[in-house]
């Protein structure tokens, strides 16, 4: 199996972010996109600690410790920034104006259901952040994982059997494996990562490739 | 008119065991630790903690939880890398837990300073977080409705005050301070520097109103 | 009959204004309240166009066209003022951050019910403003008036005859004629304007007059 | 990102007969009169003009119910001193009218922006315009519930603006301008001045990305 590298994978997203879009990158892996952006394209990055047109991080030394994003990196202010309290900064997420977020996942269903902010283990403290927010209000979701569990257990399925994040929600899944949307009759395939056949694919899938 | 109080102690000394207090910051950004740490001083007990994260390491509300002050915190997002102190009570279930998501959390509490009985939001629909609450599809879409969440007090960061409770806030330490000035009965604020001037009407974030005493704290995390 | 002057009612009610209060003044001759404070005394005006800190009328010539109260006549800014858009300072309002609202009104009912926006003549077309929501979000709401309207007729009434502005709303009522209190009772005397007699004002009132 | 437009007409240019278009400005201050005579010239009809008033005189909101270019208006206070043509169109029966509490209409516009469905609100509850809408009493205190306002676009005016949109305002011309930007689906504003450099990110009232375009209109009333 052909498996994307996470660079790769964001690069591969990147891709589908068009100029002028208005973006959210959760926390974690869809954090790297931004720096895959091709060149000519201005994209906006909101994050919800308050702060819309996020820049690149800063250099050493210049850090500035009340500037960090939401995933509490230290960041710069790209030209046309604006800052603005939490009520504000979450009206703007569900208030359907960001365009596009991009989140990791445990799960997403052939329904574009996510579960990406609990498991199955109660031990562990609960914790949710912003996330069924950006599911409930950004009219695009793209999701962003590996296309497998460590174990190996699939995490595109039917059904999610986690606790969800949001209803129907997905639009579209990047995993290391594939790229595929999330349609009314289901997942249908988008393009297979070089030199994986639709088989291989399907047999790590919890739910029908619609092609 | 002059809300300034000299120091930290006196700023938190109206706090009685088990109140209700909000935290402003995110991450380690608009934290007020100078109030915080007043707060651990003045030693009141079995406080509920308002505030998105559940502290790190062992300073601001980490501290408040090592130093078991804590009886409940209402947050969306306890499992900050770092927030030791959170799940060593949690998992000793010395601490109650309500998890609420984040705009949900900021606009609850927007609508308790508001004036709002509640509102109907999407956030969480369908979801475990909306179980036991009323929930509507209007036109279509369903949502929760959410009950308005005020506090005691609030203890807030800024950058600059007035003698009037102004504040002005700074990059993204603004985040839950301005809403939680609203939600609060009695809002304290610490501010890196105190004006005796008033600030510029066009650059308040948080107008006095909100503001019940304020002190000068300067020391920038 | 001894009848306040506008003036002499505005001072009085100005006395009651303590010290470091936050205070609405309704469109008409509440605004002629401020003028009354008396020395010594901080309070600070809102008005719900967006201005925490309403100062002064400017010198004649000095007028900033865009900043006015919401009588919208021309206002200056006092020492620590702010100014907030239109849900904001509604959230003041409603959320019971000011203290007083001084308002004008055609009718109040023994049980504090405030008639203020709209008569029963229905040619006309109705205006409300932001009268509903100092009536409903202001814990204390003093109302300035006449004691009785132009045809005579008391303003003072068991029940409101006109539609409401808000249900059991008023603290107390200064008119020319007297100063009452709402009570869980009905209207209880506070005073008399010097000169007038209890069976005088009575004989002006439509509903009962405790003492 | 550029979202400026050259003039005004071409500012005004998407709007089309039958639209809902919020208007800000409170009184004669924050009144985007320019675009308000573009969408005269423009000639668009059968307009629901939302906004606090109804104009004044033959100027602005007052100019375009001279025109008849309105078939409903919903505000808070139509009837300010020389509001002749509202009272003219509506003794006539040649507009329709929704009367709205200023601070709720603020907060259905809000609530739009914001994406809820609904609010419970104490103002109005138990008067005529609460008459076929819903209440509740929550903790002893009745409720009036409340459905978001959005409309198709929103005419704007603000002291300064810059190519991404974002906007800064003056004094008490703020007022309506903000949260209508966020409850038009296509936000239209003029700026006093057009920097072709970013605002000052701490200075600025609304964000870029509630606003679709913008163009320099100099002229303060």
């Amino acid at each position: 199996m052909k498996s994307r590298t996470d660079s790769e994978l964001a690069a591969r997203v990147a891709r589908d972010i068009p100029d002028g879009a208005y973006v959210n990158l959760g926390i974690g892996k869809p954090t790297h996109v931004s720096a895959h952006v091709p060149d000519g394209r201005e994209v906006i990055y909101h994050s919800e600690n308050g702060i819309l047109g996020v820049g690149p991080t800063p250099a050493p030394g210049q850090e500035d410790c009340e500037l960090i994003d939401a995933s509490k990196r230290f960041v710069t202010a790209a030209p046309g920034a604006s800052y603005f309290e939490q009520a504000d900064s979450f009206a703007m997420m569900r208030g359907g104006h960001i365009d596009i977020a991009v989140l990791g996942a445990y799960q997403v269903a052939q329904n574009g259901d996510l579960a990406n902010w609990a498991t199955l283990d109660d031990s562990y403290p609960p914790a949710v952040g912003g996330a069924m927010d950006l599911a409930a209000g950004v009219p695009t979701i793209f999701v962003m994982m590996r296309h497998v569990s460590r174990d190996g257990s699939p995490k595109l399925l039917e059904r999610c059997t986690y606790p969800l994040t949001g209803l129907g929600v997905v639009s579209r899944v990047y995993t290391d494996l594939a790229v595929l949307d999330v349609t009314p009759e289901g997942f249908r395939l988008i393009e297979l990562t070089p030199g994986n056949s639709l088989d291989q694919v399907q047999a790590l899938t919890g739910a029908p490739i619609l092609t | 008119m002059d809300k300034t109080v000299p120091d930290l102690a006196r700023a938190v000394a109206p706090i009685t065991d088990g109140a209700s207090v909000m935290i402003g910051g995110f991450g380690a950004s608009g934290i007020p630790f100078g109030l915080i740490d007043a707060l651990l001083d003045h030693g009141a007990t079995g406080l509920t903690v308002i505030s998105n994260n559940a502290g790190a390491g062992d300073t601001g509300i980490g501290r408040l939880l090592k130093e078991n002050r804590v009886a409940k915190v209402i947050c969306s997002y306890p499992r900050s890398p770092g927030s030791v102190w959170f799940e060593r009570r949690y998992e000793a279930g010395q601490i109650a837990l309500e998890v609420v998501p984040q705009g949900t959390l900021a606009e609850r509490m927007r609508a308790a300073g508001a004036g709002l009985g509640g509102f109907f939001t999407p956030t969480g629909y369908g979801t475990r977080l909306a179980e036991g609450k009323e929930t509507r599809v209007i036109d279509g879409r369903g949502y929760v409705l959410e009950a308005p969440l005020s506090a005691d007090f609030a203890l807030l960061r800024a950058e600059a005050g007035d003698p009037w409770g102004n504040l002005r806030y700074r990059v993204t330490a603004r985040n839950f301070n301005p809403v939680m000035a609203t939600a609060a009965r009695h809002a304290i604020a610490e501010v890196r520097h105190l004006s005796t001037q008033p600030l510029d009407p066009e650059t308040v974030g948080t107008p006095g109103i909100f503001v019940q005493s304020l002190t000068e704290y300067g020391v920038r995390p």
